[in-house]
Formats: structure tokens, C-alpha cells, sequence
């Protein structure tokens, strides 16, 4: 599953999206797992209400399900205009 | 109907003659058009880095379009976002609207500005003298998105 | 802060960069272009009459912008009004406005165009094929500027 | 007293402006002088409620004295913008 990173986001992550092998049944789940990994994502995600996601380029929540879905993206809010 | 999600400037008024050159059932025209601000909470603003998600982006600004049209009687419409670092004066965006009624053309390009503020995928830096900050999103654009729903 | 009254036609593009060129600390420029439409209740419009009162129109339009950037945090704006024969698809009227906040130049906008309608000194005669007929007010105009009391 | 008249007000008496003597004191008393005068008067102010009045270039009404006043304008409700 593709994973990317934006703003904020990616510059603690290190990288603006990497390919990840995982079992995890919702966003929630990806997010937990990912945090466990490594530091610099448990810091990226230590407040998951700055965090928005998007499944397959629309917008969604953590409690989707990631059956079916190929690209995942966190990002902060937007800040577009 | 069309968008853009581009590096390059661009120029207003040829937008608006490419919407109602040749045509002559257009009443009104509404443009908005959004600019880098050389200053922030007091801060002296260089540039911004305007960082956005490839892709995405072009569904969410067609997708804006697509509602701003379906809710008024629009007759054309055109919606450029740039993205990159842009200098303080810079444009960032524009929209622009045509309708037989002016309350149409007003509202459907404030409903597309409100959308673009906190819906599409975008994400600015300002660049001051020493460093980066990233632009939080403010509670007032997300309060002005609940007006349309 | 400026307006004109002419017969000649405008350029929305060179208007918004006179502006907007140079500054640095302007957010959102937001123009209004009023155009005459080919048709009017199912009738035909070949051309159309802009009859003013010289004196009073510029009093006007001077106290309506003058209005707007009392309500409003303006940093600029504009008003372009002609007067004389408009063929359909000609440009009737434009407004911008530039400020440091969207919401204000959407609304300066917004206002002005509305006091226009119906407290400025103009009044529209319509060129059928065979005949001219008086522009009626409308109540919805009328309506719109209620909203700013 | 500079007197003047727009639009369709204007095609119906069929001059655009006019020195009117009058010791009327308000506009009513000026629109009821101009009526008595002649046929194209009555007809132009036939229906009042379809007529604004300008005093020296500031919208005003009816019952407003002409007191000072050197010109006075009426026309249909205007249709700018």
C-alpha cells in the first residue's frame, strides 16, 4: 500500500510517501502500527486531531476500512486559497 | 467548467475574456483573486511554499466546480490554483464566474473560495527571514464553509 | 479609492493591476463586471440606452465607495460606471475591491453593486427590433439592499 | 428653479431641463403647479409612487421644502448597475 506525506507530516515522517506492507483492518489500525515502528512517526502522529487522511485521494477518517484501498495520504488541515 | 493547478502566473483579465469574449448572454462576472501577503501575525512574510497533493487536487478543484454549478445558474466558470514558492505580491488563485444574475456570480465564487480554503489539498509555508512555519487552518474558514451546507 | 463615469469601454485586467501592481500587502482583490444580455422576458436586446444625471451620478458613486471602505477594511477599490449606447455583450459596470481579508472585498463588492442597482442616478432603455422600452426596477433589487441596513 | 427630468419622465414632458418660476414650497406643491400648466405635466406625474425626486443632486421626497433649493429632478426609480 502506498502511504504519503504532507506538509508537516512528511518533514517529520522524512519521506514524502514509501510503500508499506501491512495487515491493518482500518486507518486507526495503520496509524497504531506505523507508531510502533519508529519514533519520528510516533511524533508525526502524536496528536491525531491535527491529522487529516485520505483514501485514495477522498477524504475519510480514521475508522474507515483500508479493504480495497491502494493510497493512503496524512496531511494537516488544509490551507488552501 | 475548467481548472488548473499550475506553477505559472497568471493573468485575470485574459480569464475573463476567454469566458465572455464572443458571447453576449453573460450579466455579471465575478472574479476573485487571492494574493501572498507580505505580512503574518505580525511577521514579515519573504514568500510562501505552497505544497499540494497531485491528483487529488485536480478532483477536489473539479469537484467544487462541478457543485458550485449544480447549486447556481452559472454559464461558465474557471478556477487556477498555483502552487510552488511564490513571492510576497504573488497571485495564488483566482476563480472566476459567469451568470445571467449577479447574486449568482457573487455566491457561487465565495462558495468555491470557502471550499478551496479548507477543502482542497493544499498547504502553505510562510518564509520569513530565518525559517519556515507552516500556516495553520483557521476556525473562521472552516465556520465559513457551514453557511452553504 | 476612485470612479469614473464615461462612454468608453474598460479593461478589468489593467484596472485590477493599477491596483494591486507594486503592493505587497494586498490578500484578495474581488472585481464585479456588469454586461448587457442579448435578451430580456423573451425579447430580443440589440443594444442598450444608459441615460445619467451628470453631477449627481458622480456624487454617488463617491458616496457609495466612500460608504464601502467605512464598513469595510479596504486597502483599495474601484468603480467604472459608462453611460451612452451598449450593444449586447458590452461592458456595462465594474467594481473592485482589494483587501487584506477575503470576507471584506466579497462584501465591499457585494454592497456596492447593490446601491448601484437602484440609488445611482442611471436608468436603462432596451433596443428591441422595432422599438426602446424603459428598464422597470425590481422589487428584488430593491430587496438586496435591505440586507445592509 | 432649475427643473429636470429623466427617462421616461423626460420623453413625456419633452424637454430635459427648464427654468420654472414657482413660489412653491414643497416638491408636491411644485409637481400639483406643473400639473395644472399642462397636459404632458399631468401625464408625467400621473402616478407619483413611480416618480423619485432629487433636491440640489440628494435624493429627497414629496413633503421635502424647496427652500434654497436651485434644482430640482425627477426621474423613474433608477436602474444602474
Amino acid at each position: 500500500m502506498q502511504v504519503l506525506y504532507f506538509a508537516w507530516v512528511r518533514e517529520r515522517i522524512g519521506v514524502p510517501r514509501e510503500d508499506v506492507e501491512t495487515s491493518a483492518e482500518t486507518v486507526a489500525d495503520l496509524v497504531n502500527e506505523l507508531r510502533g515502528r519508529e519514533e519520528r512517526y510516533d511524533l508525526a502522529f502524536s496528536d491525531m486531531s491535527a491529522i487529516r487522511v485520505a483514501l485514495d485521494q477522498e477524504l475519510s477518517d480514521l475508522h474507515t476500512s483500508l479493504a480495497g484501498v491502494r493510497e493512503v495520504a496524512f496531511f494537516p488541515p488544509m490551507t488552501g486559497g | 467548467m475548467s481548472i488548473s493547478v499550475q506553477v505559472d502566473d497568471f493573468d485575470v483579465g485574459a480569464e475573463i475574456n476567454a469566458l465572455s469574449d464572443g458571447r453576449t448572454d453573460i450579466g455579471a462576472v465575478v472574479t476573485f483573486t487571492g494574493l501572498v501577503r507580505d505580512m503574518a501575525g505580525g511577521e514579515k512574510i519573504a514568500d510562501m511554499e505552497l505544497e499540494h497533493y497531485p491528483g487529488m487536487t485536480e478532483k477536489a478543484l473539479a469537484n467544487i466546480e462541478a457543485e458550485a454549478n449544480a447549486r447556481w445558474d452559472l454559464q461558465a466558470s474557471r478556477i487556477i490554483h498555483r502552487y510552488g514558492t511564490l513571492a510576497a505580491g504573488a497571485q495564488i488563485v483566482m476563480v472566476a464566474t459567469a451568470s445571467p444574475h449577479r447574486a449568482d456570480a457573487f455566491e457561487a465564487a465565495e462558495f468555491i473560495m470557502d471550499f478551496l480554503k479548507s477543502r482542497a489539498p493544499f498547504w502553505k509555508k510562510e518564509g520569513t527571514a530565518d525559517s519556515g512555519k507552516w500556516v495553520d487552518a483557521r476556525d473562521a474558514d472552516e465556520d465559513a464553509l457551514n453557511r452553504w451546507s
